[in-house]
């Protein structure tokens, strides 16, 4: 067995044995680092998979662009976990948590990078399709796990959202097939994506429509695309921090990956529809419609979401925009949106533990009172907002410049939209860390070092970008096309 | 090999900034020297880069920013004269600082982030390709954006912060669009690339008018000035001095470089929007001040005016430019960048000034100001050397620049455009206007807060401020009058820079003509010699002291002021800020501002007191800004409904969607 | 015409003609005052005081000692030399009867103007210095006229200054009279406009009165309220100085006649100077009776004047291209 | 094949259209809830069949899931539930029934016409079955949409979602279809699950949906 193919069987296996292992452990200090544990070494093989890579079967596939995505999963699901070691007990202590429902936190925490990881890797649609169900049943539980009523009318109203997105997906999937098995004949090739690619130029055009309108409102769901997105803020909220922040940290790019599979496979067909339109249009909605939520929030974690809704459109925007630019923006994006947002969500994890409140009329005045973590959040909020030297400044420099260069009337809505989210962000960060500080001034013992390691990527990312992953991201680009 | 140096002392500047933030935040004198020699470094290599101006502008990569072009770097005269107003000043204001940041309270709020300030800045000027540019550009706004919530427990700070920062994002989002067309599909973002890259007509009209959008909302121009009356006076003041002296030069640098080198002077018309723009501005900036009774805000719109003024010259440098005329293109351009200089000069010199003021008496409000003349006299001299040049009076240097505008104006019968004929003298006229208002504006300043009796005990108590201060203050004086005597030898420092934007545009050397005199293009059109003029009236004014005390009495007898004879000890009963405006208000207020006096007299034997009261709108907030923000939060009122929908309606919309793209791919394949 | 700045080593004629120029407009400006007076008085059927009257009361104030108000400050002293000195320096630039001496060229008729402008900006900020009702009352009414008379004035140097293709005066002078300008519509305007702006930058009739005191509607009056001794003798003279100004300057432009040119001879110098003579003495003559004639206005009235006088201005200048391009 | 074969198949899938059209037309829960057993073993059937057809084994086992779980296991504790509830009278429309059943109509139309571009080189009975199929997956999404009860809407997802099965098996030789169906059980069964839950917490008094509701966060 391969180097590679040790490394792959790694990645999946040390999670589900992980779940399974803290499923029994009753300490949650100890469940907690072996959380941390299990996450560092799935981390760390996926990190293999640069070196080598396992032959493609009809089951699972390691190519460039999954790997992008695998070694994002895994590092953000580490620091994370990191993350949540150090805030979890805080929950246990403030009642909000039993041990039992902890023991099951970590359970499910590994069972969700599990899920995550086999849709990436996994070359059977099908499979695919299970994977990204068994992450989206796993954060349903998670986001319902503080049985609060609002924590589980978050988690019914996702849960109802999300199988319904699930069903549409699946029928997409199915006529994928019926479009392959009269191309390709019956059986699992019919079903493996990297056959698909290659054999979809002789295709059933009109049934690859029909299944792209599926799968697009399907996974589109799970990435959040509006009008599909109303189970994302209340999930975000509700839930544990954690949780929110490798809900949009990961789970919503793992969907967006889905989508982008079967952009390729549609792109392969001429003479089917482009794809493209239908993406830029939804992403365009998106972003209007998240920034001008955001002007109405009042809990900082529901309002985070929204932003996430509102990046995930412009990564859409790029992705539907197509081109070596626009999709190398949309994947720089996409990185630096994972790392900024799940960084905030650490941040903002931290604040509502020191203040007590998620309600940010209850925040003023941070950085008089924990300026460290304060300024952190400011860090936080304008490299999500697009301010330079963060890397999202360079990607969203790029989706604007080669958009108006090529369609001047795409990028109007978009910088408008853009405009409109910053302007809100502004203002709530203003409100949060400015002014006579309220609320309690007590130390926050939380590490702040996974949000030093995101930001500080973010930072290098926005001024240098290694050329190693800047080849990688442009062979991906071009993959993409 | 020089433009490594200039980054290497930029460099030095985000160091100094980082161990503000380590170690020395309670020693601020350490941060602001270090700020001081590197921004000498940078002043030296401007100078050396125009004295001795190469031929090819040296080019430095590095592998930063976008990785398949990476970051380049360049120093041309263009860059370099604006390198040489952003150190000059930035050096000068920092020695200002040494001493004002001894009563600043939040110094750590300050210190880290006013040397990162000052590298953004220089890179701006240094960058070579779209994405530095804008990166520092942005660096620019927002440090300066954290400078001004320094101050961050008042509520109107906070509010000025905001409007400055989405105002600010706004043009960055619109230069993003700027470069976007420069740059093409293929997406040349270097400054070399653009050149090279030719536009059609009709893009190009559109990079012109969004280039002036993007830059003309950092430099103040109405209507996207909002902020600026704002946010500078919201800073501490030795920010202030460099955000309205310099950050908006700055802004006109982008302009410069965007449209006379990148993009290149395709039509005469372009000027026209251009000076239209820069009229109201200068126009409406100078009439806005007059009624201000904030120091800072007052030079804030002052600041607002002096951009308009630019902007008419670099239009007028366009329009000749686009009719062919390099050589009264040559003069317009220069009398731009000369009152680039000038301005920065005396706005600086002024916003010292007024943080002193605040240093001493601890207001803003001129109401509570007055008699300070008799307690700080330095300050008092520098401040009557800055007013005295802002409202351009010879020998000053306000005045060389405004003669060179004036000068440039009169030779628009070379224009063989109708318009052209037309605007240009019409223009003038208002600069002319302009330029009264502005004497008016800053007799009203000097007089209320120097002169007079003091209005506040805060004035009464007032004693001159530190001598760092005062030193630096000085400095900025003595340039405004060098540069205003010898306006020759300055035009001659900005030649390379017309050499390089026009071709075969530069007046000739100046330092050529005898007398030190100022002669833009022909001896018997015009002539001007400012240090003549003063070593005349200097001369002749204390000729005739010393001959009148001579031979007539030198007698003099201190008595209580005669006034008439009604003096009225009380120093209320003389004229206040807003009672010298106006007879002015009376002129220009009701047209411009919809200025109201409401006036009540209560009828005999009523024992109210009568009132009296002035309401004025700022016509451009209420019928731009109003309205936008309104429509957005209509807008987000009616989406919020979107958040409380129940998961029935939830999904509705998504099986609404799912509907609708069937629909539509039904139609598609119809088709 | 040659390159109109000197050598740098003048020649000795140069300068004594520089300087026969200077001290006879500062001899003849009080003469020219009391000229006006005493045509005034006898239009208005009195004797009046006779015409050398201007001259008694400069000395008597000379000799008077100075009484300052308490809280004056070193401006305040400093300011009516200040303002002597620049009117006077505008004056001796004005070519009055000859045109081309020695510094003429030094000052432009921008910069004349800037000079003027530097006088009134000063003298304004004297009114302000003692902290007065009536210095503010005078100083915010004078600076309100100035925001209106400069500009119009401007104007008024653009047309005439476009037709001559410079701003240089002594050009001007000798273009106007040397090339056939003919009569413009442009020209007359701008002298009109001129003669408006000239009446209201000396306060006279009917913007305001010199001879009034402790009347509301004052503003030069008011604004000098607290000086006297010698600071009120060279704000006096000054005053008379600026009179000629504008009256000199009209000469110059649109009277140019005799008036000598660069290089002349003495005979010419004098013949010039005897012209010059005439034309005060006939716009002596015009100013008394036109004050004679018309009312004083309310200060309120003042603004409309003079934007009649900028717009009269504004529209010489564009006449002028519709003229010029036809 | 003969073509009687298809010919069953056809039926049987339109007898699932039309039992969807009951669904939407019923108005008692009870008789929602027969319906829906009804489907499911319309449902269960005509895997069957498919599996005889194309002689695909695995496929029984998924019709034996589907008859045993959605027309047994499902129904029955869904009765109790509505009888714990008492919500077993009439239930509360958000669309009135007649305006359901155009809709219906029109949606079933519009499958139709959607899966008419298909070329028929892809096999007919697949490209029919898909046509039945999608009428049956939308019909059961505007049931969940049209009704308020969270019951009603369990059982429009569980019709719809018989849709798909339908599909999947209709769709010759896919690969994996047990899987699929069984996630998709383990999917309904949380659902339900999750109705019993909160009918366990006190928290809710019922389970509609609207209540549910009530307890969002971010309220002005």
């Amino acid at each position: 067995m391969s180097f590679g193919s040790f490394a792959l069987t790694a990645v999946l296996l040390i999670p589900v044995s992980a779940a399974v292992v803290l499923a029994l452990i009753a300490n949650y200090n100890i469940s907690a680092r072996i959380n941390v544990l299990a996450a560092m070494a799935t981390f760390l093989s996926a990190a293999l998979l640069f070196v080598d890579r396992p032959p493609t079967t009809s089951y699972l596939i390691v190519d460039d662009m999954n790997t992008v995505f695998i070694v994002l999963n895994t590092f953000v699901g580490f620091t994370t976990s990191v993350f949540s070691a150090s805030y979890i007990d805080h929950e246990l202590e403030s009642g909000k948590l039993t041990p039992t429902y902890l023991r099951f936190y970590h359970a499910m925490y590994q069972v969700l990078l599990f899920g995550m990881n086999l849709a990436l890797v996994s070359n059977n649609i099908g499979l695919m399709w299970v994977a990204i169900e068994l992450a989206t049943l796993s954060t349903v539980l998670m986001v319902g796990i503080y049985r609060t009523p609002q924590a589980l009318e978050a988690a019914w109203k996702y849960f109802i959202l999300g199988s319904v997105g699930i069903a549409l997906a699946l029928y997409g999937t199915i006529l994928i097939y019926l479009a392959a098995q009269g191309a390709i004949g019956e059986g699992l090739d019919a079903m493996a994506w990297s056959v698909l690619v290659k054999r979809a130029a002789s295709f059933d055009p009109a049934l690859l429509n029909l299944a792209f309108v599926f799968l697009l409102l399907g996974y589109g769901t799970k990435v959040g695309l509006a009008p599909l997105h109303a189970w994302l803020p209340d999930a975000h909220a509700e839930g544990p921090t954690p949780i929110s922040a490798v809900l949009s940290g990961l789970l919503l790019n793992v969907a967006l990956f889905a989508l982008l599979r079967f952009k390729m496979v549609m792109a392969a067909n001429a003479k089917a529809l482009a794809p493209g339109p239908l993406m830029v249009t939804m992403g365009l909605v998106s972003l209007i419609f998240a920034a001008f939520m955001l002007y109405r929030r009042r809990d900082i974690k529901r309002m985070f979401a929204y932003s996430s809704i509102e990046h995930m459109g412009i990564i859409t925007f790029a992705f539907g925009m197509g081109g070596p630019i626009a999709n190398f923006a949309g994947l720089l994006h996409m990185t630096m949106h994972s790392l900024t947002k799940s960084g905030i969500f650490f941040a903002v994890g931290h604040v509502a533990q020191v203040k007590g409140t998620q309600q940010m009329a209850g925040i003023r005045g941070l950085t008089v009172t924990h300026p460290v973590l304060g300024w952190t959040l400011v860090i936080g909020v304008l490299a999500i907002s697009g301010v330079p030297p963060f890397g999202i400044f360079m990607s969203e420099f790029l989706v604007v410049t080669s958009t108006f260069s090529r369609q001047p009337w795409l990028a109007l809505p978009l910088i408008i939209g853009i405009l409109l989210a910053f302007g809100a962000l502004i203002l709530r960060m203003q409100g949060l860390v400015f002014g006579e500080p309220t609320g309690s001034n007590a130390p926050d013992r939380a590490s702040l070092v996974p949000l030093f390691a995101h930001f500080g990527l973010v930072l290098a990312a926005g001024i240098f970008i290694p050329p190693l992953f800047v080849a990688w991201f442009q062979t991906v680009a071009a993959m993409l096309g | 090999m020089i433009v490594l140096v200039a980054l290497a002392s930029v460099a030095g500047l985000f160091v100094t900034a980082l161990l503000a933030v380590l170690v020395g935040r309670d020693r601020p004198a350490i941060t602001y020297l270090a700020c001081i020699s590197f921004c000498l470094v940078l002043l030296a290599i401007a100078g050396a880069t125009l004295i001795a101006p190469t031929s090819a502008a040296e080019t430095l990569t590095l592998p930063l920013g976008i990785p398949w072009i990476g970051m380049h770097f360049a120093i041309d005269s263009l860059s370099a004269i604006f390198l040489l107003v952003v150190n000059l000043t930035a050096a000068i204001t920092s020695v200002f600082a040494i001493g004002y940041s001894r009563h600043e309270h939040a110094n750590a709020r300050v210190l880290p982030f006013y040397p990162v300030f000052l590298a953004g800045m220089n890179l701006v000027v240094l960058a070579a390709d779209a994405f530095g540019f804008l990166l520092a550009w942005e660096f620019m706004s927002l440090t300066s954006w954290a400078l001004v919530l320094a101050q961050h427990r008042e509520a109107e700070n906070m509010r000025a912060a905001y409007i400055y920062f989405v105002m600010a994002s706004l043009g960055t989002l619109t230069l993003l669009l700027t470069f976007g067309l420069l740059a093409g599909v293929d997406g040349s973002y270097t400054f070399e690339g653009m050149r090279a890259h030719h536009l059609s007509a009709m893009s190009a009209g559109l990079v012109l008018v969004l280039a002036l959008a993007g830059t003309g909302s950092k430099a103040g121009l109405v209507p996207l000035h909002v902020w600026l009356p704002l946010a500078h006076p919201a800073a501490p003041s030795h920010v202030s001095a460099l955000m309205s002296g310099v950050m908006t030069k700055v802004a006109v640098y982008g302009f410069i470089r965007i449209v006379f080198d990148l993009l290149g002077i395709h039509a005469w018309w372009w000027g026209i929007p251009v000076m239209v723009v820069g009229g109201a501005t200068a126009f409406l900036g100078i009439l806005s001040a007059v009624f201000q009774t904030d120091t800072k805000r007052l030079l804030a719109y002052s600041t607002v005016e002096n951009i308009g003024i630019i902007f008419i010259s670099l239009g007028l440098a366009m329009s000749f430019a686009g009719e062919d005329h390099p050589l009264y293109a040559g003069v317009a351009l220069t009398a731009a960048l000369l009152h680039v200089f000038n301005h920065a000069m005396f706005k600086s010199l002024l916003f010292c000034g007024a943080g002193s003021l605040l240093v001493a008496t601890g207001t803003r409000s001129m109401e509570k100001l007055g008699g300070l003349i008799h307690r700080m006299p330095v300050t008092a001299f520098t401040a009557l050397i800055g007013s005295a040049a802002i409202s351009a009076l010879p020998p000053l240097n306000g005045f060389a620049s405004e003669w060179l505008l004036f000068q440039t104006i009169l030779l628009s019968p070379s224009f063989s455009a109708w318009s052209l004929k037309l605007l240009a003298p019409s223009i003038g006229a208002l600069l002319a206007l302009t330029a009264a208002i502005a004497a008016a504006c800053f007799v009203r300043y000097f007089g209320t807060i120097f002169l007079g009796r003091p209005r506040s005990a805060e004035a009464e108590q007032a004693h001159e401020v530190d001598r760092y201060s005062l030193v630096a203050m000085g400095m900025f004086a003595a340039l405004c009058v060098i540069s205003g005597v010898v306006p020759g030898l300055a035009a001659d420092f900005v030649r390379p820079v017309v050499d390089l934007l026009l071709p075969n545009g530069a007046m000739a050397p100046q330092a050529a003509v005898p007398w030190l005199s100022f002669v833009p293009v022909a001896p018997d059109r015009s002539s001007y010699n400012g240090i003549l003029l003063l070593i005349f009236v200097l001369s002749s004014a204390s000729l005739m002291a010393v001959l009148v005390r001579k031979v007539a009495s030198h007698r003099l007898r201190r008595s209580a002021a005669w006034d008439c004879g009604f003096p009225d000890p009380r120093p209320e009963t003389q004229y206040t800020a807003s009672s010298f405006a106006q007879p002015l208000r009376r002129v220009f207020g009701p047209l411009l501002f919809g200025a109201k006096e409401h006036v009540v007299i209560p009828s005999p034997g009523d024992l109210n007191p009568a009132t009296f009261a002035v309401t004025i709108h700022d016509r451009i907030w209420d019928v731009i800004y109003q309205p936008i923000s309104g429509l957005v939060n209509n807008i987000a009122d009616k989406l919020n409904r979107f958040q409380f929908l129940t998961v029935r309606r939830y999904l509705s919309l998504v099986f609404g969607t799912l509907v609708l793209l069937l629909l539509i791919l039904a139609i598609v394949s119809r088709s | 015409m040659n390159a109109s700045y000197q050598p740098l080593i003048p020649s000795l004629e140069a300068v004594a003609a520089q300087f026969a120029q200077m001290f006879l407009v500062l001899a003849l400006a009080p003469l020219f005052v009391g000229f006006t007076r005493k045509v005034r008085a006898r239009l208005l059927g009195r004797r009046g005081p006779p015409v050398v009257q201007p001259y008694r009361d400069l000395y008597r104030l000379v000799q008077k000692e100075v009484v300052l108000a308490t809280n004056a400050s070193w401006l305040f002293r400093s300011v009516p030399y200040l303002v002597f000195a620049t009117t006077w320096v505008a004056l001796s630039l004005i070519p009055t009867f000859a045109s081309g001496l020695l510094f003429t060229w030094s000052a432009d008729l921008i910069a004349i103007v800037g000079l003027l402008a530097t006088g009134r900006f000063f003298l304004a900020l004297a009114g302000l210095d003692v902290g007065t009702s009536f210095g503010g009352i005078g100083s915010s009414r004078e600076v309100m006229i100035a925001s209106l008379a400069e500009p119009a004035f401007i104007t008024v140097v653009f047309t005439v200054s476009l037709v001559a293709r410079s701003t240089d005066l002594s050009a001007i002078s000798t273009f106007m009279h040397t090339s056939v300008v003919g009569l413009r519509v442009s020209l007359a305007m701008a002298l009109v406009s001129l003669m408006m702006i000239a009446v209201a930058e000396n306060g006279r009739i009917p913007i305001d009165n010199p001879a009034t005191h402790l009347e509301l509607t004052m503003v030069h009056e008011a604004m000098v309220l607290e000086y006297s001794g010698r600071h009120l003798a060279m704000i006096e003279l000054a005053g008379a100085l600026k009179l000629v100004v504008y009256v000199s300057l009209i000469g110059s432009i649109f009277v140019p006649w005799g008036i000598a040119g660069r290089g002349a001879g003495i005979s010419d110098y004098a013949l010039g100077a005897l012209i010059y003579l005439a034309k005060l003495v006939g716009a002596g003559g015009m100013l008394a009776l036109f004050e004679s004639l018309i009312a004083k206005m309310r200060v309120f009235r003042v603004p409309e004047f003079l934007g009649a006088a900028l717009m009269l201005g504004l529209l010489a200048t564009l006449l002028l291209f519709v003229s010029q391009s036809f | 094949m003969p073509s009687l074969f298809f010919d069953f198949a056809h039926l049987l899938a339109g007898s699932l259209v039309l039992l969807s059209f009951m669904l939407l037309y019923q108005s008692r829960m009870i008789g929602v809830i027969n319906i829906f057993t009804a489907h499911a073993v319309v449902l269960a059937t005509s895997i069957a069949w498919q599996a005889y057809i194309q002689n695909a084994p695995h496929l029984y086992f998924t019709a034996a899931m589907a008859l045993v779980f959605k027309a047994i296991v499902i129904p029955i504790a869904l009765v109790r539930i509505v009888e714990r509830l008492h919500i077993h009278r009439t239930i509360d429309t958000a669309v009135g029934i007649g305006a359901t059943m155009l809709l219906g109509m029109l949606l079933v139309a519009l499958s139709i016409v959607v899966m008419l571009p298909v070329t028929a080189a892809s096999d007919p009975l697949a490209r029919e079955d898909m046509a039945f199929a999608l009428s049956v997956v939308l019909l059961g999404l505007l049931m969940m949409v049209s009704r308020r009860n969270a019951v009603s809407q369990v059982i429009g997802f569980m019709s719809l979602e018989n849709g798909l099965i339908l599909a999947a098996t209709g769709a010759k030789g896919m690969p994996l279809v047990v899987e699929i169906s069984v996630a998709f059980s383990v999917l309904i069964a949380f659902i339900v699950i999750g109705i019993v839950i909160f009918r366990i917490r006190e928290r809710f008094d019922s389970v509609d949906v609207p209540d549910l509701d009530r307890a969002r966060g971010d309220q002005p």
